[in-house]
């Protein structure tokens, strides 16, 4: 960890959806959807922290309730010093020209009935920092910094290829210039193509503005390029988290190990052993006791104890946290 | 589902309540009062009227009529009717049944034709008969209900002489009939009013059974049938209309507050003595009772019949569970 | 009665060439081009917009005063004639006259009712499915009351109990009790688009809920609503009628094609111009309006849109 | 694994151009102009592309399922299979082929599953219509084809409804609903994009596993060239609508001849190789509707040149036998420019 | 077809297409029209109208339930009733229960509608069992018509355990049981009412069978039923509906004396407050000025043609008062304008409009929204109004509101229709004199009253006559309304039918002297009833 104190900190973060609505209370006891049940990490200024995990295992839950797009149901959530959970409105909308989002699907982040013009000029109404020609000027600007033709300036959404759509996203999110931004899977839904120009340009955005981002995957080997620190999420919960360098040369949860390993090679001469997992992720409705993985988990050592214990996210080696019991056993 | 079944149930009594209510207050705010002689004949005294209205409890303060009212409808009595002199429950009696069978008989005739007409519009969608039906069903949907029973009645009753004018039954020799002998007779006073209604109705049924054909027949799965090997014929009738009967069977349940409207029509014109009829008449002739226990039927049959359109939709439909749906 | 023909024929002329120019500058956007598209799209722009005209030029197209019963002894319900291309009434009003002084009521009742309806339905769907929690339950629940009794019971209920209702009390009242299912779409349409990411993106950039609901939420709910406003015109047009059928709609002297109807229902036998006329003019509006709703769907479709 | 040499193709496509009307923006879109290739029995055959270029048309003309109006198949194509041209079969011959000896697995395991019918149904289906199963019969069917493609418990499972499994059981029904008769084709479109990666891996292996077992020929079409990598043994790679590279996979990821493969293998982050940036293609797939005049890939091309811009090249010979590129780098290498 | 079933002289089934249901079958608890019509079949009266329809002394009166009558002194009459009389359930008809009859229709709490009439009958005792006697307060040319006329003889052993204010919801009023020669079958609610002739009847055996009301929402219906062969009778045709009836061949037009009568009454109260004067109609000029505007031989003939005259006064065809020598209102739209203009209302502002002291000559004419011919007037007189320079609002409403506004004064003119008695006696009083129960008008003028007094006081049918000229010539002068229309009725039958007679007062009295002669009997008057 840097000496400085972390630009956020997130401090056991729970999101419970109530399940079934009871009418008139006849109805049977709510089933409550665990979305994300006590996740804890900090993001140091400039640096970026890669959330990786299967579907529905409540990373977006995470990103959202983070800028309190969803209201939490626990715990702090501290960005500059401050516990955005605790803001009161109005302080909070304040807050969130500091804090921004990039969404992952680039066909439904735009709203189709804007111009890309009044897509980025919007922001600026919000927070009273441009009006008129002085606007334009920032549009102008902030496309040429997302790499987009000024021409585009008057397109609307549904005439842009998914890359271009994406670029608009992140002028969207830059326009407040915040020093904070979550990634929300930015890239999964493009071509290998266009993911890589996106990826590019998210870099070197976060160089030129020292930005600091939350960078969401379902995809391990994205994340290996952009992301200092890696947190992979089963279930609502960390089961490791580590530098990137960590988790990609030593994994300590079998969990994260299976991930690395399905990851397709572009390389038909790479030695494949895929650990290929039995089953499907069990629904956070319905979580499995204790090692919420057990029940998929290919580790020999498996016995009773993840049956029925849930293992504890600790520290493994300086900076490696890992939430399985035999995570300091060499595998 | 039981838990589900009666939760939509207190759901539907909680609406049923509500509408009495809002009958109720609708009523009493309305200018006028009951019991004035309907012909001016001859004149009523004062003293009358205020006897007449110390009867039926009209000389007590709002809130006590209507928790006394309340009350009597929770015992499942209606009061009496002012106009037909008997008691609001007979007088319904009579008029329910007619209304039901009527309703029952435009409903089959609504969505079989509706249906059947749809798919087969969008089985040969933007052919030459596509088009044809398509205008003659905008039609239908688009000339007025009395209009058409007008017409209907005009042509088929009066001109051709092929069908009754009016009414259930043949008054004379209705019950001189074998069983078999008056069920022919009413299908026979049926024919007219719920080709009437029903025709409006598959009008829209059709369309809208069409617009969902077409949105199936454009699906996935539609073309893994195709696919599979299966002839067209398989897939339209087995793998479309399946699918694209689900959203019409919703529409069932929308469909009744419709139907009911419609009768109030359709009853006038064919002189068809149900439930539509009824509450028009006892609305023109200020029949309190008569009102409120008419709407609140309608209402619990409205009520009703969104749970039983659920219902079917939960036996047509394996994704809906019922129970976990929210009531909204 | 010269100026009648001429009028008449500038007018079916205008409304025609009118529908086709349209039709020419819209086919250069995608959405103009979906939307005529349809078969009967132009047909139905074409008569709509010949209505309309019709309607608002009233005093030029109509012969005589709407109202004027020139000859109640020998004028009584006279078949089509030069004088009257439409017969005469059992007034001795022409008929001709009277449709189309009841065009701009039968109209207006429809497009008035239906904005007040629209209005209501959008606020009601929008404050519902955007703020949810009790509001939403609240607001729905009354919505489930609504849709439970038959429009036409209330209708009948208060126009019959209240008897002398203004043409505005009864159009409001047409579109007091028609905003339901409006509601409820819109509802259902803001529920999804609550959802959509772009909406969580105006949040995130601070966006209070007004600006969140009229400024992305309701704009992209338009389209349905655009649709079924166009359905909705015609719909009422026929509650109207029927309300008229019943003996009170639109009151006369004043024209309406319900009341026409309503009028000459006595006398389909003997005099079927009467109401033949005005039903088929109702018919006709109707079929456009659903005629051009249909299109409008295909047009605004975001489906469509999306590719 | 059989390679291409002695054997007769199970399924040649020769020139097949699949062209839709759009009727807006005033065109017609190509999406399929021209593509011909070979698959041999037992292989199996990646074809690799961005999204757009064609693929899913492609595998959807070799069974006639493109939507008509607004698409049509182009005269002049042609389609061989067991000797016959399957473009001018009659309708009922061509069902007769139709899942049951090509069939096909679609991208959308959540929608290509019809939602009111029970699994069973949906998977024994194609073998009551082509083999007459009784009603017995076919449950059993069912319930082995699901024991097949390893569904747990399938004796329950084969009553439950698309929508009580998981997006990868549903993808292993849809794949044993492809299977149930046996086909000699099986044409799977992206089986794997819409699923997880642990779960694609387990789909990836279970294809392996049958391909192995049943002996069919397999085309695989994905975007992902990891996948193609590990599981295919010969590649096809599109863009705009044309076939631009074909080779053994080896060949393929040993030495690309054309640039857009060469970007596309270069664009992909990896997991091995770790770098600060990737490299990218510039610009944008373009419009079915406006594929760009000469080599369509040019505009994006870093070694374009004039002959690039106004002449379309063939598919021409790189070298090793089965190793086409469709690049005019392959006749004149010296144009090619040294990577920044 | 089926061919068996009935042959013979007492077959047939009439068909009575009703535009609207029987409220309840009890004569005291029902004033209502179409329950008359049954209440004519089922109950008798002592003694009926003859065909003269003379009301004066008992002159043309035909026995009934009495077979015959003698006059003990000039206020005593004793009735002498028919031994073979019986209630439908067998029992004989008795002298109590006319002496029932009359103690419930004098009940306060049961407001019979002939309780009016038998205001002047101190008592009614009992004899013997089959002689009754009626005691009267004082003589008069009317008595014997009123003893009679209102009077059905109800089954005291089956109503005297009714309690009195609950005849109005009696079960046995949808059941009636009478000893008139049809007894009940079946009420239908909404559908039909089914009467059988009773072969045993006293009053002879009925030839038709069967009568059958068949319910209709309306008139237009109610004809189209009868054009499509499923009814036989409606007895009010509407000029329209008369000119359909006409094209059809199998159907018959009987015209008879209306008992309705239509004008335009005018309130000389003050809208809403009876106690201060109209601010136009208590100007007995202006109402004379709107008279003479009105054309209402055109109106007649426009809306009837020739379907109901122009009345001299408020009388229907029916009475004997009617007399063309009375001296009426022409019309004469100029004298109409100059006598306006002499009283001030000239069109100051040239809108069309007449008015005075920036008040318009403007008024709202109220009219019910059921009757066709009413609101087809109310646009008439709007418009011949409007040539004078008089504004007119019409306002349509529902029978019941009409009735309640007129009830509280709150109008300024209303179209009225009355259904009058065969005498003018009771009728005249009601609308016209001081506290008359339908005096909506507020007409108070004591020269009237003492004419009035005078018509019904004298003794002989001349004098009676001469008294009642007086009485409409005082009414049309004053004009507290204008006297449109009086109708001529006319019944449509099946031509199958034979020995029609219709009585103007009541067209189905003496539907059981209606034949269907064997030979002309169709399907349904052979239907025999399991
Ligand atoms: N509004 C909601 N109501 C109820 N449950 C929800 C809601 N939103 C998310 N969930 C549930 O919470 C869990 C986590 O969802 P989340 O969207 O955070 O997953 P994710 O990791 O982002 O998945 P993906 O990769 O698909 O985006 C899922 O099981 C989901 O079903
Ligand atoms: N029904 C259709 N109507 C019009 N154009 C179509 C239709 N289907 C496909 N196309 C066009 O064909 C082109 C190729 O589409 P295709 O689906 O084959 O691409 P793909 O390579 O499978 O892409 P993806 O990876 O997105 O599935 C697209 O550009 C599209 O515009
Ligand atoms: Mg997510
Ligand atoms: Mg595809």
């Amino acid at each position: 960890m840097n000496a400085t104190a972390p630009l956020v900190d997130v401090r056991d973060l729970v999101k419970h959806y109530p399940g079934e609505r009871a009418w008139l209370g006849l109805g049977k006891p709510k089933r409550v959807v665990r979305a994300v049940d006590g996740v804890s990490f900090t993001i140091a200024a400039g640096q970026t922290l890669g959330l990786v995990g299967e579907s529905g295992s409540g990373k977006s839950t995470v990103a959202r309730t983070l800028l309190r797009l969803t209201e939490p149901t626990g715990g702090a959530a501290l960005f500059e010093g401050r516990d955005v959970f605790a803001l009161p409105p109005g302080e909070l909308r304040a807050l969130r020209r500091r804090m921004q989002i990039v969404f992952q699907d680039p066909y439904s982040s735009l709203n189709p009935r804007m111009t890309v013009r009044q897509t980025l000029r919007e922001p600026l109404a919000i927070h009273r920092l441009a009006a008129g020609a002085d606007a334009d000027a920032r549009v102008a600007a902030l496309l040429d910094e997302v790499g987009l033709d000024g021409a585009l300036a008057d397109s609307y959404p549904h005439e842009l290829s998914g890359g271009q759509r994406q670029r608009v996203g992140i002028a969207r999110a830059l326009s407040v210039e915040p020093a904070f931004i979550v990634c929300d899977e930015p890239v999964s839904a493009l071509d290998v193509s266009v993911q890589a120009q996106v990826l590019n340009l998210l870099t070197d955005l976060q160089r030129r503005h020292r930005l600091t981002y939350l960078f969401i995957a379902h995809d391990l080997a994205v994340v290996r390029h952009t992301a200092e620190q890696v947190a992979v999420m089963y279930l609502g919960k960390i089961v490791e988290r580590a530098p990137a360098t960590a988790v990609y040369q030593g994994p300590r949860h079998p969990y994260t190990r299976s991930l690395l390993s399905a990851v397709p090679v572009p390389d038909p001469h790479a030695p494949r052993r895929r650990i290929v997992l039995s089953g499907d992720v069990p629904s956070p409705a319905n979580p499995p006791p204790g090692c919420p993985f057990h029940p998929r988990c290919p580790h020999p050592k498996k016995n009773e104890r993840c049956r029925t214990e849930v293992p504890a996210l600790r520290e493994i080696t300086p900076g490696h946290l890992a939430a399985c019991h035999f995570a300091a056993e060499p595998m | 589902m039981t838990a589900w079944l009666l939760r939509r149930l207190a759901a539907s009594v909680a609406i049923v309540f509500a509408v009495l209510t809002l009958t109720f207050v609708l009523i009493h705010l309305a200018p006028g009062t009951p019991f004035l002689p309907s012909t001016d004949d001859r004149s009523v005294g004062p003293e009358i009227i205020a006897r007449l209205r110390r009867q039926y409890g009209l000389d007590r303060p709002l809130p006590v009529q209507y928790l006394k009212y309340i009350g009597s409808v929770a015992h499942g009595e209606f009061g009496e009717s002012f106009s037909q002199h008997r008691p609001v429950a007979q007088a319904l009696a009579d008029a329910v049944p007619n209304t039901v069978l009527l309703g029952i008989a435009a409903l089959v005739i609504e969505f079989t034709l509706g249906i059947a007409l749809g798919a087969y519009q969008a089985a040969r969608a933007r052919r030459r008969v596509d088009a044809a039906l398509s205008h003659l069903t905008l039609f239908f949907y688009s000339v007025p209900t009395f209009w058409l029973g007008l017409a209907l009645l005009l042509v088929f009753g009066q001109w051709l002489r092929w069908l009754p004018v009016g009414g259930v039954s043949d008054p004379i020799v209705h019950d001189t009939l074998p069983w078999a002998g008056r069920v022919f007779d009413t299908l026979r006073h049926l024919v007219l009013p719920a080709c009437t209604l029903g025709l409006v109705g598959a009008a829209g049924t059709a369309r809208y059974q069409r617009a969902a054909m077409l949105e199936v027949i454009h699906q996935d799965y539609i073309r893994t049938a195709r696919a599979k090997g299966l002839s067209e014929r398989r897939v339209l009738l087995r793998h479309a209309l399946r699918n694209a009967v689900l959203p019409v069977i919703t529409l069932l349940g929308l469909s009744l507050p419709f139907l009911l409207t419609g009768a109030v029509l359709v009853e006038t014109v064919f002189s068809w003595p149900g439930m539509g009829k009824l509450a028009a008449d006892a609305i023109f002739s200020r029949d309190y009772p008569v009102v409120t226990a008419a709407a609140i039927l309608a209402a619990a049959m409205v009520a009703l019949s969104s749970v039983v359109a659920d219902l079917l939709t939960a036996l047509a439909d394996p994704r809906v569970r019922l129970g976990d749906g929210d009531a909204a | 009665m010269l100026r009648t023909w001429v009028s008449l024929a500038v007018l079916v002329a205008g409304s025609t060439g009118g529908a086709f120019a349209l039709r020419r500058r819209c086919e250069r956007t995608g959405r103009g081009r979906r939307f005529f598209r349809h078969p009967t799209a132009t047909t139905g722009v074409a008569v709509l917009t010949f209505f309309v005209l019709v309607a608002v030029c009233a005093p030029l197209v109509a012969p005589y005063d709407p109202s004027a019963q020139p000859d109640p002894v020998g004028l009584q319900n006279r078949p089509p004639s030069w004088l009257h291309p439409f017969g005469t009434d059992l007034y001795s009003h022409d008929v001709l006259s009277r449709v189309v002084y009841g065009a701009q009521v039968s109209l207006g009742v429809g497009t008035l009712a239906m904005l007040v309806a629209l209005t209501l339905g959008a606020v009601v769907g929008a404050i519902a499915g955007y703020t949810g929690r009790w509001i939403d339950a609240v607001l729905m629940r009354l919505v489930d009351v609504g849709i439970a009794v038959p429009r036409m019971f209330l209708l009948l209920m208060a126009v019959a109990l209240w008897s002398r209702l203004p043409l505005g009390t009864l159009i409001v009242l047409i579109g007091v009790t028609g905003w339901f299912g409006t509601s409820r779409l819109v509802r259902a349409e803001v529920l999804s688009l609550r959802e959509r990411p772009f909406v969580d993106a105006a949040r995130a950039l601070g966006a209070r809920s007004g600006r969140v609901i009229f400024g992305h939420v309701l704009p992209n709910a338009a389209a349905p609503l655009i649709v079924s406003a166009a359905l909705g015109i015609g719909h009422v047009m026929l509650l109207e009628a029927a309300l008229s059928f019943l003996g009170i709609g639109v009151r006369p002297p004043v024209a309406s094609w319900g009341n026409m109807i309503a009028d000459g229902r006595d006398l389909l036998t003997i005099a079927p111009w009467i109401s033949l006329v005005p039903g088929l003019g109702i018919a006709a509006v109707v079929m456009s309006l659903n005629a051009v709703g249909d299109a409008l769907r295909d047009a605004l479709d975001p489906r469509e849109e999306a590719t | 694994m059989t390679q291409p040499g002695g054997t007769a193709p199970l399924l040649a496509v020769r020139d097949l151009k699949t062209y839709f009307v759009t009727g807006r923006g005033g065109g017609t879109a190509r999406a399929v102009d021209g593509v011909s290739f070979e698959l041999y029995p037992g292989e199996t055959l990646g074809i690799v592309g961005e999204s757009g270029c064609g693929k899913t048309v492609t595998s959807l003309s070799i069974l006639r399922l493109i939507p008509e109006p607004p698409g049509h198949i182009r005269p002049g194509s042609y389609i061989e299979f067991d000797g016959r041209n399957l473009l001018t079969l009659a309708p009922r011959d061509l069902r007769a082929i139709r899942g049951n000896r090509i069939a096909m697995v679609f991208q959308e395991p959540m929608t290509s599953l019809n939602p009111v019918f029970t699994v069973g149904d949906q998977i024994a289906e194609a073998a009551v219509v082509h083999q007459g199963l009784s009603r017995g019969a076919a449950r059993a069917r069912a319930i082995d084809m699901l024991r097949l493609v390893g569904i747990p418990d399938p004796e329950t499972r084969v009553d439950d409804y698309p929508h009580q499994l998981s997006g990868g059981m549903r993808q292993r029904v849809v794949i044993a609903m492809a299977l149930v008769c046996r086909p000699q084709i099986l044409i799977a479109d992206e089986p794997t994009t819409a699923l997880d990666v642990t779960i694609q891996a387990q789909i990836l292996e279970l294809l392996e596993r049958l391909q192995a077992e049943l002996g069919m020929a397999v085309m695989l079409i994905t975007h992902d060239l990891g996948v193609v990598a590990g599981t295919a043994d010969r590649v096809v790679v599109m863009y705009a609508g044309q076939v631009v590279e074909t080779a053994s996979t080896a060949e393929l990821f040993a030495g690309p001849r054309h640039p857009y493969t060469e970007g596309l293998l270069a664009s992909i982050p990896r997991l091995d190789r770790p770098a600060d940036r990737l490299t990218s293609i510039p610009g944008n797939v373009p419009a079915a509707t406006h594929w760009p005049a000469g080599c369509r890939f040019h505009p994006r091309c870093p070694h374009a040149w004039d002959k690039c811009r106004r002449e379309e090249p063939p598919l021409l010979d790189a070298g090793t036998p089965g190793h086409t590129a469709r690049c005019w780098l392959v006749v004149e290498p010296q144009r090619r420019r040294p990577a920044p | 077809g089926r061919r068996v079933g009935c042959t013979g002289e007492y077959c047939g089934t009439l068909v009575i297409a009703a535009p609207g249901e029987p409220d309840i079958l009890l004569p005291p608890a029902s004033d209502d029209a179409r329950a008359a019509a049954v209440f004519d079949q089922v109950f008798v009266k002592l003694a009926d109208l003859g065909p003269s329809g003379n009301t004066i002394g008992d002159a043309g009166f035909v026995p009934e339930l009495a077979e015959k009558w003698e006059w003990d002194n000039p206020r005593t009459l004793t009735f002498h009733l028919n031994a073979a009389a019986r209630w439908h359930d067998g029992r004989p008809v008795r002298a109590e229960d006319v002496a029932f009859t009359f103690d419930v229709n004098t009940d306060p709490a049961v407001n019979s509608p002939a309780r009016a009439s038998l205001a002047r009958v101190r008592r009614v005792t009992t004899r013997d069992s089959l002689t009754v006697v009626f005691h009267f307060s004082e003589a008069y040319p009317e008595m014997f018509y009123d003893a009679v006329h209102h009077l059905r003889i109800l089954p005291a052993h089956l109503l005297r355990t009714v309690p009195r204010d609950q005849f109005r919801t009696a079960a046995i009023g949808r059941a009636p049981v009478g000893a008139g020669c049809y007894r009940f079958v079946e009420w239908r609610a909404g559908q039909s009412l089914e009467l059988a002739a009773d072969s045993t009847c006293f009053l002879g055996r009925p030839h038709i069978r069967r009568l059958v009301w068949r319910f209709t929402p309306d008139p237009t219906v109610a004809v189209t039923q009868l054009l499509a062969g499923e009814a036989d009778v409606f007895e009010y045709l509407s000029p329209p509906d008369l000119e359909r009836v006409r094209t059809a061949g199998d159907l018959v037009t009987y015209p008879y004396a209306g008992p309705y009568y239509t004008f335009l009454v005018f309130n000389l109260r003050t809208r809403g407050d009876t106690t201060l004067p109209h601010p136009l109609f208590a100007d007995r000029e202006i109402r004379r000025a709107l008279t003479l505007a009105t054309d209402r031989q055109q109106m007649v003939q426009s809306v009837f043609a020739g379907l109901a005259k122009v009345p001299p006064g408020p009388m229907p065809l029916l009475w004997a008062t009617w007399d063309s020598t009375l001296r009426v209102l022409p019309f004469d739209s100029a004298a109409a304008g100059r006598l306006l203009g002499a009283r001030g209302w000239r069109d100051h502002d040239g809108d069309g409009v007449r008015d005075k002291d920036g008040q318009k000559l403007a008024f709202e004419l109220l009219t019910p929204t059921t009757s066709v011919i009413r609101r087809q007037y109310a646009r008439l007189l709007q418009e011949q109004f409007r040539r004078v320079g008089v504004a007119v609002e019409i306002t349509e409403v529902d029978n019941n509101v009409m009735t309640q506004r007129l009830e509280t004064g709150n109008f300024d003119a209303a179209l009225m229709s009355r259904i009058a008695d065969p005498s003018p006696t009771s009728s005249v009083a009601l609308v016209w004199l001081a506290g008359g129960g339908s005096n909506y008008s507020h007409y108070d003028n004591p020269v009237f009253a003492e004419a009035y007094a005078r018509a019904t006081g004298a003794t002989t049918r001349q004098a009676s006559m001469y008294g009642w000229r007086a009485v409409f010539q005082q009414l049309i002068d004053d004009a507290p309304g204008i006297w449109l229309y009086s109708q001529q009725s006319v019944a449509a039958m099946h031509r199958r039918v034979a020995d029609v007679r219709l009585r103007p007062d009541a067209p189905y009295a003496l539907a059981r002297t209606w034949r269907i002669p064997p030979d002309r009997l169709i399907d349904r008057d052979r239907v025999e009833r399991r």
